[in-house]
């Protein structure tokens, strides 16, 4: 492409073309890029996933918007020069000489291994700071998150105010649940969120390893058995998304999803207590155990000394300590 | 572009030539090969001391040592642990003996090297099949009994390469280790049986070095 | 070399032929279309499904695992399969004969009945000789904790329809599990009977179902062996248009 | 693994008609293939008869139907069992005795013609070069039909031809395959046929090692295939925990296999350190190495080092589901962190094992269809070390999401992006080496240039995945599957067939079809790029990888990523087609040095004699100096008497050399 309006070498003034056609390439070079990056930044980046829907979900959308701003030129200078070099320097038909041989270049190597630093460094500080600033981007950040986001931490959620609404996600072999602590935890199969609200997502798993991935939310965090993994993010936009499941989970992996919505704090709040009020009366919140960060379901309370015969045939990982092992747990 | 078919075969002593000039390449090759098993092993064992420290930092659900833990007996594991560290030494005194000629003292350690190391991989067995615990029951135990059942099959191919050794010092004239033998072909197999001598001393210290590590690991941190 | 090269190349057109029996074996053999699918169909605007939950089941390679079996609409029969077909938007009623013991759930939120019409089920206990115990019970709640009474769990996640099924009564159900399946009121072994009803979605599509109860004896979590076959504790709701 | 690492015996190499292979016997009566099947079989029946014997009563057996011990058990013996009918302990026995080793012809390709010698524990290395081809197009066209199987059942949204399970074991097995063979297909075939010869050896160092490595690769196709017989895995490539632990019998094969495969590796990779440190040619000093010796050394590195840490994961892995160990299990105080954290220190020195090979390949081809040196044959050589050294130090950026050690994530963020300065010499080395040359555009030269193309895009998504926030939207997803597809298959396979049209040649005296090759090549090349670069986007909308259904408004995109699939599948056959007809019926010669390459292997008669240089070659040149005036010859075959002796035996060995002085 940049080479086609180029002239082949000949003549006696080769050296000056050279110097021209190399310009040339330079020229062409920068102007695709310019117009690439344009493209990408005026055209694209509006509609890049993951949306705008949450502050993370922004931030990774400006995210892969910048590095494909950084990305473009990289790519289109290979391949023009190789588009150049193909063309000027093919072997004509019957032509059995050999190149030109040079064995390296000092000056053009320390450029390159400079300027290909540069751009690492770029990446590895826009990264970093993409990372921490938004209190993890959205990505999973353990049990004991060192980048926090702000606001309050309180038992019970007011709507309007800096709250922040706590939501356990538990994966379990293959559905999802969610339970609400601030609203008596109570648990639901829907997530239901309020807008303009810090959130914060403990994930964990009953089972297997799981990932949450509601991907308009720009959140994505493994769910580990016995393990509170905390994720956060607020949303921007009331609407409808999907819950995915990430992490290869068995048989039902691939139709694991589950619906949410993202509401207004009072619909929210409209919402929540009703749950909570019909589950305390259909005596559900009396059926879980108590809220906790992790759970370990071979550990039934209710059933007492029937849990070593249950758990000992089907139980979490009792399937070797039979029914009575001194050792089951 | 050399058409080698058409070229005449080489004279004996060229031949001699390349063949000394592979002698040498496969002596040095038993001295890199012995260090890079070494460093294939490390990563190995290391795998599983890491295994170790990560559950044992983790003690997720409180079980690196469960509730009504025990620990397998120490003076088994001292005693299998104590075999090993001896057996190494003894076949490194033996090699300095051979170094200096006497091939009977290395026979001698060589075979009691032997002898302890088949002792401790047999003690090793019937350990693991009495522990005081169920393999699962808790983090320690699953590295436990997945560890040296690794460790002591690898001890026993390295014994066998000690076997080899002693069985092959059976041909060798005790002369050759004193002076230069009258033949190349001799010289080259004393040499030969020398480097993987060496060789074998170095990656069986390593296996004793790893014994006492592991000990170190599950009977005293 | 030219013998040597001919055969070779031979043997690698061998091993591509080897390569389709593979591939041919996964793709028939494996796939589920062996698997037989019953069809419902509505009478008087309303499909009735029947199936039921047993302890063991009639296969040679693996008896103990749990399983459900769907009954036949025309013959009656108990097909050992978990694929079956109703039409679209129409309400489904669902009978479940729950043959097998009770196990505790590991997220007990599933004790709740959800989804159902009403968000209930019925349910009467049967002892092993085809007896009633007890009235009809109508359910929204049953709870698999406090008293061990939940002995699968039909679930269409994508339907948010969460079906709690009882176990036979504790003390009748103590060495009187029905043992040879497909179990019938006649061979004995008590039973719980359960009902209740749904309405199937208007879009055509094969819906996936579970059981949520840890139910693989044997398996980490109790989770493996026939929680993830299709055909014991998994299966499909082909839903087809009217 | 350890009797074998004592020195390789320096008998003369026997000659003449008495030792002109097995020829006298018939083929049945030696040891082979056919031995080694019926000693796979029994074995396998000892194995399982003693499993059930041992394991039949525990708990976990007789609840679930199932006894892992018995399956492991039998994999084992069955290993075994071919082993030993394949003939590899017999020197082990013979040495145990204390006997020499007899001087077999079997030694630096002495089998003599005939067929038999593919199917033997044979010890030339040129001939295990010749048997990994074969073993690995296989692997490869049967992960091939499982990738078909994959986007048959994508072509719907809806579950619709293959069972969800059945969809889960068809990605298992598929992934596991093509890593499996993906980390052979070029140091099996072309680093062990032409390492040695590139730096001048007439044999390599430990030759029952590098034999027992190819021998081991059968057994690991036919358990992983086994497994679909126990009903598959439903853990894809990786075999998370605790899922693995959870599965049914069929993830046993996996476990196996793979640390089977494994085993393979190190024992290629050791042979292949020594060799090239020991066995060079006296003036192959490293700074005339061939580039892809240079990528063979730093990858014999990576497999040394990393791959017994994958040895040991799946030897935890099966000891969780048959000794009933808990490495992985949390509830017993073990860890599903545990093995996410041993797998990825394998998991990424893994996908350099892929990569580096190529980069050795295409730089060869490059420099000898430019007509030119290569530019800059330092900083090739640092790229390639760099990458080496780094890939096992990134291994956390598969675990950005996992909750495992967050406040880590910079640093391997900046790990991660740092292996790209490394990786970008290899495309300056590249992009120099085409300044002012004479392209030719021959096959081999037109796989490296695909080569080129592909990885740069593969390269830069990855740098996409390395940064924490954009991972967070593309992690698992098949943002994911596009960028390694486009790493590994566009990047290693097309070196692969470039190598395989520019050594073909020599190996086989045969070229293949010059026309079917450039079909081959660009329906190929074509059909890669509109498979894998819609992945991309598909990932971008959210799709997670091993879904058997999908968001329906994806169906268009999945669908014509399925057709271009089967298109791509289909310049494979072209391929297979080409191959089988030009080595089996064509048989187009082509001898001597068809491309004019400098490099050692092609100034040896085609194809190489027995025992490779009739003489231990002197050094005198680099392989690259094309286009300088009155360049010295790369070697002198045939050295006077004497420079090898005072060039390499040292006085201390004084005696040896001293014969052959008088």
């Amino acid at each position: 492409m940049s080479s086609a309006e180029i002239p082949l070498p000949a003549g006696r003034h080769a050296a000056e073309r050279e110097q021209r056609r190399i310009w040339w390439l330079v020229a062409v070079w920068l102007l695709l890029s310019l117009a690439a990056c344009l493209v990408i930044w005026f055209v694209w980046y509006p509609h890049l996933p993951p949306g705008d829907m949450t502050t993370s979900a922004r931030h990774q959308q400006f995210d892969i918007a910048v590095l494909a701003v950084t990305a473009a030129p990289v790519i289109l200078g290979v391949f023009c020069y190789f588009a150049y070099v193909l063309v000027v320097f093919r072997a004509r038909p019957g032509d059995d000489s050999d190149g030109a041989p040079i064995y390296g270049n000092a000056k053009i190597q320390a450029a390159w291994i400079i300027g290909t630093s540069m751009i690492v460094l770029w990446l590895f500080v826009f990264g970093t700071v993409e990372l921490i600033v938004p209190a993890g981007a959205g990505a999973g950040e353990g049990a004991s998150p060192i980048w926090k986001q702000s606001g309050a931490q309180t038992v019970a959620w007011t709507p309007g105010t800096n709250d922040i609404l706590q939501v356990q996600v538990i994966g379990q072999q293959w559905t999802w649940s969610y339970r609400y602590p601030q609203f008596g935890g109570m648990e639901s199969t829907v997530l239901d969120l309020p807008v303009n609200t810090p959130i914060t997502f403990h994930v964990t798993s009953l089972d297997v390893i799981h990932s949450f991935w509601p991907y308009l939310l720009g959140v994505k965090a493994d769910a580990n058995p016995q393990v509170d993994n905390v994720a956060y993010t607020t949303a921007r936009q009331t609407g409808s998304f999907i819950v995915r499941c990430n992490e290869l989970c068995g048989i039902w992996h691939g139709a694991m999803t589950s619906n949410g919505t993202v509401m207004t704090p009072v619909a929210f709040k409209v919402w929540a207590t009703a749950v909570q009020a019909r589950e305390k009366a259909n005596g559900t919140l009396a059926a879980l155990p108590p809220y906790a960060l992790t759970y370990d379901p071979t550990v039934i309370p209710q059933l007492g000394k029937d849990l070593v015969n249950v758990v000992g045939v089907t139980g979490a990982p009792g399937y070797f300590y039979g029914p009575g092992n001194p050792v089951t747990p | 572009m050399a058409e080698m078919a058409a070229q005449p075969s080489p004279s004996a002593a060229v031949q001699a030539e390349d063949e000394a000039f592979y002698h040498e390449s496969g002596i040095n090759a038993a001295w890199t090969g012995s260090r890079l098993a070494i460093g294939g092993l490390a990563f190995l064992f290391g795998c599983f001391a890491f295994a170790y420290f990560y559950l044992r930092s983790l003690n997720s659900a409180g079980r690196w040592q469960g509730s009504g833990f025990v620990q397998p007996a120490v003076w088994l594991g001292t005693t299998i642990m104590v075999l090993a560290l001896l057996s190494a030494s003894v076949n490194w005194y033996g090699l300095q003996r051979i170094k200096a000629g006497r091939k009977s003292i290395w026979q001698i350690a060589g075979l009691f090297a032997l002898a302890m190391g088949l002792a401790a991989v047999a003690l090793q067995i019937w350990q693991l099949t009495t522990l005081p615990f169920p393999p699962g029951s808790s983090g320690y135990s699953s590295v436990f009994t997945g560890f040296y059942p690794v460790f002591l099959t690898l001890q026993l191919a390295v014994l066998i390469w000690l076997e080899i050794l002693l069985a092959r010092s059976r041909f060798i004239p005790a002369m050759s280790f004193v002076e230069q033998p009258p033949t190349v072909t001799e010289t080259q197999s004393v040499q030969r049986f020398q480097a993987s001598l060496s060789s074998f001393t170095t990656v069986w210290s390593f296996m004793a070095l790893i014994a006492f590590s592991f000990w170190f690991l599950f009977y005293a941190l | 070399m030219s013998l040597t090269a001919r055969v070779a190349a031979l043997i690698v057109a061998f091993l591509c032929v080897v390569g389709v029996g593979v591939f041919v074996a996964v793709y028939y053999i494996g796939s589920a279309n062996q698997l037989p699918t019953v069809a419902y169909t509505a009478s008087g605007g309303v499909v009735n499904v029947a199936l039921q939950e047993d302890p063991q089941n009639n296969s040679t390679t693996t008896p103990d695992w749990v399983t459900y079996y769907t009954q036949d609409p025309t013959t009656k029969q108990w097909l050992h399969t978990t694929l079956f077909s109703v039409p679209a938007g129409t309400r489904v009623n669902v009978t479940i004969y729950g043959y097998d013991g009770c196990t505790p759930l590991r997220n007990n939120y599933w004790s709740k009945v959800q989804g159902t019409l009403g968000n209930v089920v019925t349910v009467q206990q049967f002892n092993k000789n085809n007896r009633p115990l007890g009235l009809t019970t109508t359910e929204s709640l049953i709870n698999s904790w406090a008293t061990c009474s939940v002995g699968h769990t039909f679930a269409i996640p994508d339907l948010g329809l969460y079906v709690p099924v009882a176990s036979p009564n504790a003390q009748n159900s103590v060495n009187n599990l029905c043992s040879n399946s497909p179990c019938t009121p006649a061979s004995g072994g008590a039973y719980s009977l359960e009902k209740f009803s749904f309405m199937s979605p208007s879009q055509p599509g094969s819906y996936r179902w579970q059981c949520l109860i840890p139910c693989g004896g044997g398996f980490l979590n109790g989770n493996g062996g026939p929680m993830q076959t299709l055909g014991w504790m998994a299966g499909f709701m082909n839903v087809v248009s009217t | 693994m350890a009797i074998e690492t004592q020195p390789e015996r320096a008998e003369p190499t026997g000659r003449g008609p008495e030792t002109a292979g097995g020829g006298e016997r018939p083929w049945w009566q030696h040891m082979g293939a056919h031995t080694g099947l019926i000693g796979a079989v029994a074995g396998y029946f000892l194995g399982h008869w003693l499993g059930n014997f041992l394991g039949g009563d525990f708990a976990r057996s007789s609840l679930s139907d199932e006894n892992d011990v018995a399956i492991v058990l039998g994999y084992s013996f069955a290993v075994i069992g071919w082993l030993a009918g394949l003939g590899v302990f017999n020197d082990l026995f013979l040495l145990m005795r204390g006997k020499p080793l007899p001087e077999e012809p079997r030694f630096l390709g002495q089998e003599g013609p005939g067929l038999a010698k593919y199917f033997r524990f044979t010890l030339d290395h040129k001939v295990v070069g010749i048997q990994y081809l074969y073993g690995m197009i296989a692997y490869f066209l049967t992960g091939g039909l499982f990738a078909m199987a994959i986007r048959t059942e994508l072509l719907s949204p809806n579950y619709h031809i293959i069972g969800p399970e059945q969809y889960l074991m068809v990605v298992g097995e598929h992934g596991t395959m093509m890593m499996m063979m993906m980390s052979s297909v070029v140091l099996g075939p072309f680093g062990q046929y032409f390492g040695p010869l590139l730096i001048g050896s007439k044999r390599v160092a430990f030759p029952r090692l590098e034999a027992l490595g190819f021998w081991l690769t059968p057994p690991a196709y036919i358990i992983l295939l086994s497994s679909i017989l126990f009903g598959g895995f439903p853990t894809g490539w990786t075999g998370y925990e605790p899922l693995a632990t959870q599965a049914t019998t069929g993830m046993d094969a996996y476990f196996f296999a793979f640390g089977l495969m494994g085993i393979s590796m190190i024992l290629a990779g050791f042979n292949m350190i020594v060799t090239i440190i020991n066995f060079r040619a006296p003036g192959m000093r490293w700074s005339r190495l061939p580039m892809f010796v240079w990528g063979q050394f730093t990858v014999s590195w990576l497999q040394v080092l990393a791959v017994p840490v994958l040895v040991g994961a799946c030897y935890m892995g099966l000891t969780d589901r048959t000794f009933q160990t808990a490495f992985f299990t949390n509830q017993l105080g073990g860890s599903s962190f545990l093995y996410q954290n041993l797998f990825w220190f394998f998991g990424h020195p893994e996908v350099y094992i892929l990569a580096l090979p190529g980069f050795g390949i295409v730089t060869e081809i490059i420099s000898t269809f430019c007509r030119k040196p290569l530019f800059g044959y330092k900083v090739q050589v640092a790229g390639l070390l760099g990458v080496a050294t780094l890939s096992f130090f990134v291994w956390q950026h598969h675990l950005f999401d996992s909750g495992i050690n967050p406040d880590m994530r910079p640093l391997f963020m900046l790990t991660t992006e740092l292996i790209s300065i490394p990786t970008g010499f290899i495309y300056l080395v590249a992009m120099g080496t085409f300044w002012k040359a004479r392209i030719r555009f021959t096959i081999p030269m037109l796989f490296a240039l695909a080569f080129y193309f592909n990885f740069l895009i593969g390269g830069i998504s990855g740098v996409f995945l390395s940064d924490v926030p954009a991972d967070t939207t593309e992690h698992g997803s098949f943002f994911v599957m596009a960028h390694f597809h486009y790493t590994i298959m566009g990047g290693l396979i097309f070196a692969f067939f470039g190598g395989l049209y520019y050594w073909l040649p020599k190996m086989f005296g045969i070229k293949l079809n010059e026309t079917l090759g450039k079909i081959h090549f660009w329906t190929m090349f074509l059909f890669f790029n509109t498979t894998f670069l819609p992945l991309f986007a598909l990932g971008m909308l959210g799709m997670p990888r091993r879904v058997f259904t999908y968001a329906r408004n994806l169906e268009t995109l999945n669908d014509w990523v399925s057709i271009s699939a089967f298109c791509l599948g289909a310049s494979m056959l072209i391929f297979l087609f080409n191959f089988v007809m030009s080595m089996a019926f064509w048989r187009q010669r082509e001898v001597g040095n068809p491309w004019r390459s400098r490099s050692l292997e092609w100034q040896l008669s085609t194809p190489p004699p027995a025992e490779n240089f009739r003489r231990v070659p002197v050094i005198l040149a680099g392989p690259y100096d094309y286009g300088v005036k009155d360049a010295l010859p790369v070697a002198d075959l045939d050295p006077p008497p004497g420079v090898i002796g005072s060039a390499y035996a040292p006085a201390a060995r004084g005696p040896v050399t001293r014969e052959v002085e008088d």
